[in-house]
């Protein structure tokens, strides 16, 4: 288990870029629990996964990545949507189901892409994306972009098939691709201790002869942050893949519903205790950063933003029956 | 007990059937993601864990090959599972268990072994999870010789076949829908009732125009036959196949003799779905003789399921649309 | 150039398209387990690494998961990649990727990315492989929405069709028949020859009977075809597909409104396949008001194709019972 | 590659076994020479796969299993069939399609099975028996028979997803298998080194916390079988899986036809060298377990039992037509 330590940041970051990450975790904490929150007003039409308490192992990623870099990701895609800067209010009016949604209301929260920012997809598939990540890397590698991507997907993932075929294969021709397992602990009810034989899912890096990384306290963003700044960097200059892995927590059930009877009240509190928004505030304050009025004052816009997709979202046309019959095929 | 029944869902029915079944054989187990504590992804298995304990209600790795590789060579060697594969479009990731070695193993060692596995598939729409939770594939698993291929309609139907899939010696691919785990009605408590695969019953006997249908659309098609005997006086007979493999041709083809006009209802795409092969049948067969006119088809739209909830409703048959294709066939629109 | 032909095989019809694809678009590349100095396991690049390199005739790791996964992604992001199936029976595990990934990210992203990846899969039985080597697997792909799917049965549509499928911003599944790749024919040589998909062709004008074909069926029906002409007089008009997906129904209907009688045939097995949906798209048209006679079918018989050669060669249509079939829809026999 | 060594045997093997042995060996050679000269002149009707060269590492490891163990089997089945004391004269018969054959004629070299001595199949998909073998592990484990299975696959075969899931699947719940790769240096024309990036297939147990072994010459028989007593000994205590490979060479193409433009003369000239028949019968010979002439006629009259088996076969009927109609659903 992640023990809570002090946040620590070897890279000298532009306060700038510290502050926009504050942001970027307000508004998944913000977006999420707006959507939660309508969830249980019945007011969202599908099935939606949270990236409460995940915040700091998103945005510390994906901060670490350039512009033109590419990113694959799982069904649990807000989080990284909104680090990639994903539009807000196409999102939720995408959740919503609206025709000025991401997806024109037919993708649903499992399927937000954006692929003009190298967001290659949410997928409603456990591994669905691992497949598309690495061919996105032999498109950089053949093409000589000197761009990389990054796939994103959860602890439980890791024991699908899939996983296995593209680390390897991504091994062998030395792609450019960051594995990224964010290990919440549970995939479903299914602790992650009882479905693999180790300890933790960065050590099968070792079947395929490459690098794999630990950050321990995936709640403290410096720490992610610094961390894939190293592995950006590695595989950037041609070195090939690796994998790597944060612990953190989902605050939330697995979905929209969930008993939640796998795990106790304790070990749900225990973890809010870690919240990363919270020990980064904390980190940007001792660190003078930034004051907590400066601090509270991004959380505020972060909420009008929100609120303003939501309203956005509510006002916007249902799609038209006949849009969809459109978009199968590209011409 | 004997003829006792009892109000219930289909999801209670289908934890009753196996519950029964695993009571009756210690070889029949279930294994699945999330069949434990979580009582499957749609509670299909509440309180089984409890009962039976976890070596019979198996919690697995997200691994879907690895779960039906395993639950086939534990058939081959005498257990009977039954997997939980929740969403029927994860079954993309079992084909070479299911379609390379369940269905031909026998066939391929001249008539050697046999693989007793029930795949319990949460098919079809309506629950606003997209284009990859949505599909209902049975149409990929008819194409196989060797599979038999089941899709109930009904609570009690639900709780006969499942029952029946259970104690066959071959894979069966079991469809149950995510819309449709909360519907209710009459279920037989004898832990003997079952129904035998490969039969259909006619749901409704008529006269005038002959329904195929089976699984999610059978409700629908009911109301609709319902409505239009009422508000048309038109007399709808429901052939409800139940089994889709084996296939009860004579049933089928017999009603068509009857009414000679027929309508193919069914919640999967239409291009390539299984009515399509229905609709083959009956024009091949001296059924097609006794036609009055064409034969309809109607099922889900040719397009990915579309996650806003009017535009995936929009995509399956309405009543109103068996209705009008009803009233299509007697001319009475 | 422009009008030349060169008499040559299916196999080096397939090099020459993909050779020609790859000269004039250096976004094309060929990926496939033993496409490189093996030259395929069929011999359909032979050659090929030699002209083109390593990283464009890419062998790749036994891994069709990550193959299909590789190519989907590498075509979102630009490339237009080929895989080599090989044996179509091992697409099991390429289920995923062609049919939640490939065949639905363009809808559900609404209408942006495209996913240009040719699957090619040697089908059908003949070669003593027994049932895990022999399947026809195309019904399993028509009946997903976004894909197309191709089945050309002489060199030089298979020429055509094939760069087509590359240029097509689609994913394309083309099916290449084992039997049949040292099949002769003329073939165009000019590098602009192209053959549009979803049209079909005429490949006899008749006007007694429709025979609907495509892929490998087309050799067998031509010459029942025209064997009932010679021997029996019977005109009969061949329709062969050549593209599944999207259907030429117009082509289908018309051919049927003018002989009023038909049969449909393929390599598949006959229960669920591809050809039912023809049956079935004739049945509920208006040229249903045109049959003559019931729709026949023949297809491959629905058993695990066996290993003994004569079994397995009894499983499909033959020539004979082709012509059968012909001359029960004019009543000749 | 492997050195040829000299070989060793730590068990205490009783001559009758160590000679049977020599018998299996024999068996497989003779049987697949005689198959590959059938093939030459086209009285086989389908694909093949030879066994030749690979003798020991398919004998060594199946005569240390017991009576009622089982395997499950590939492409390349012959010599773990024979091994397994398949009836020769029904497999001889099942390759030339007969109805008195293994399969009826049904299922051919690739699907030679024999349900009653405990093997599970051939299999046509690389990577097709791996579920089938934890299934049959997980019946031994749930009726506590004290059996046990071996799942032997190839080199190529280890980047399937099914090798990864079968293997967590089976580490995770302990399940009594052996994963046993049998390395031929090359998936048909592929280097396995090609495609891996770890030296050897046996060190991706480290992803699944297992123990991988390793047997350097696979071409010696003792090595081999001391190897696998300590293996079956470790899974049949209920410690779990293992992985264990061995390196081997495959003397012909990899099937019926196979241009070999892969791979040079000289490395088949100096596998064949390394002939593991003749090794084992040179240790049989210098530890006076055999004399020469006793070992020429072990050859001898299994030279004589596959003509035997030969003229079973020429002489069997060929399968009814109606025979295809029949077998495939159980009652
Ligand atoms: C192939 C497939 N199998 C199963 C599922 C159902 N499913 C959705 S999310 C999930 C758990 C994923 O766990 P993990 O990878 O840890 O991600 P988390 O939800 O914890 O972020 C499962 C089993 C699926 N969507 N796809
Ligand atoms: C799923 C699947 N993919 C590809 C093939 C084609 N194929 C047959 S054997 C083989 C090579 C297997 O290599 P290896 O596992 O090393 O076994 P070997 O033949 O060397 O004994 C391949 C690729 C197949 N039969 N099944
Ligand atoms: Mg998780
Ligand atoms: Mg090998």
């Amino acid at each position: 288990m992640a023990k809570s330590k002090k946040s620590t940041a070897k890279q000298e970051i532009p306060k700038e870029k510290l502050l926009h990450m504050y942001k970027l975790m307000c508004d998944i904490r913000n977006f999420d629990e707006k959507v939660n929150y309508m969830v249980k007003r019945g007011q969202v039409p599908g099935m939606t996964h949270f990236s409460v308490g995940e915040e700091a192992a998103n945005v510390g990623a994906i901060a670490a990545l350039s512009k033109g870099d590419l990113i694959t990701s799982n069904h649990r895609g807000h989080g990284q949507a909104i680090a990639m800067e994903i539009g807000l209010n196409e999102m939720m009016a995408e959740i919503m189901g609206k025709a000025t949604g991401t997806c024109k209301g037919k993708g649903g929260s499992m399927h937000i892409a954006d692929l003009d920012k190298g967001n290659l997809g949410a997928n409603g598939i456990v591994g669905g994306g691992m497949g598309m990540a690495i061919g996105a890397a032999l498109t950089q590698q053949m093409k000589k972009t000197g761009k990389i991507v990054m796939c994103c997907f959860g602890d439980g993932a890791v024991n699908e098939g899939t996983f296995h075929e593209t680390m390897n294969m991504a091994s062998v021709w030395k792609l450019p691709v960051i594995f990224y397992s964010i290990n919440n602990f549970y995939g479903i009810s299914t602790p992650i201790s009882s479905v693999i034989n180790v300890d933790y899912n960065y050590q099968r890096a070792c079947a395929y002869g490459i690098p794999g990384h630990f950050i321990e306290d995936g709640n403290d963003l410096p720490a992610v942050y610094d961390k894939f700044v190293e592995l950006v960097d590695y595989v950037r200059s041609g070195n090939g893949p690796v994998l790597v892995e944060s612990l953190t927590y989902r605050w939330h059930g697995h979905s929209t519903s969930d008993p939640g009877k796998y795990r106790t009240k304790q070990e749900v509190d225990e973890w809010k205790k870690k919240d990363p928004i919270v020990k980064y505030k904390n980190y940007l304050i001792e660190n003078n950063q930034a004051t907590e009025e400066e601090l509270d004052e991004i959380d505020r816009k972060s909420m009008e933003a929100i609120e303003e997709s939501v309203k956005f979202a509510m006002e916007s046309p249902e799609p038209t029956l006949e849009s969809a019959f459109e978009d199968i095929f590209a011409d | 007990m004997e003829n006792e029944t009892k109000v219930m869902s289909v999801r209670d029915a289908i934890i009753l059937a196996m519950s029964e079944e695993m009571r009756r054989d210690e070889n029949v187990f279930l294994m699945g993601e999330d069949v434990g504590i979580f009582g499957g992804d749609f509670g299909t298995s509440v309180g089984m864990l409890q009962e039976f304990g976890k070596e019979r209600v198996r919690d697995t790795p997200i691994s879907e090959n690895a779960i039906s590789g395993c639950a086939i060579g534990a058939a081959m060697t005498g257990l009977r599972p039954i997997v939980d594969v929740t969403f029927m479009d994860f079954i993309v990731y079992m084909m070479d268990n299911i379609v390379n070695q369940a269905a031909k193993t026998r066939y391929m060692f001249g008539g050697k072994g046999q693989v007793p596995v029930v795949f319990r598939c949460a098919a079809g729409s309506g629950v606003g999870a997209a284009a990859q939770h949505s599909q209902s594939l049975e149409a990929w698993f008819t194409h196989i010789p060797g599979l038999k291929v089941v899709a109930p309609g009904t609570p009690a139907d639900v709780k006969g076949i499942l029952k029946s899939a259970i104690r066959d010696n071959n894979t069966v691919i079991f469809l149950e829908y995510k819309a449709q785990f909360n519907m209710k009605g009459e279920v037989p408590l004898d832990p003997e009732f079952t129904i035998p695969l490969g039969k259909a019953e006619l749901k409704r006997e008529g006269k005038d125009v002959t329904v195929v249908t089976y699984g999610r659309m059978l409700e629908r098609v009911l109301q609709a036959a319902d409505q239009v005997r009422e508000a048309e006086g038109v007399s709808v007979e429901v052939v409800d196949l139940r089994t889709l493999m084996p296939l009860d041709k004579e049933a089928i083809l017999n009603s068509v003799k009857k009414t000679g006009r027929v309508l193919l209802v069914n919640d999967a795409h239409k291009t390539g779905g299984f009515i399509g092969e229905i609709a083959a049948t009956i024009a091949e067969s001296d059924a097609f003789d006794y036609l009055d006119g064409r034969i309809l088809r109607l099922a889900a739209e040719d397009v990915p399921v579309p996650y806003n909830a009017k535009l995936e409703a929009a995509m399956l048959p309405s009543v109103e649309r068996i209705k009008k294709y009803i009233l299509k066939l007697v001319n009475k629109r």
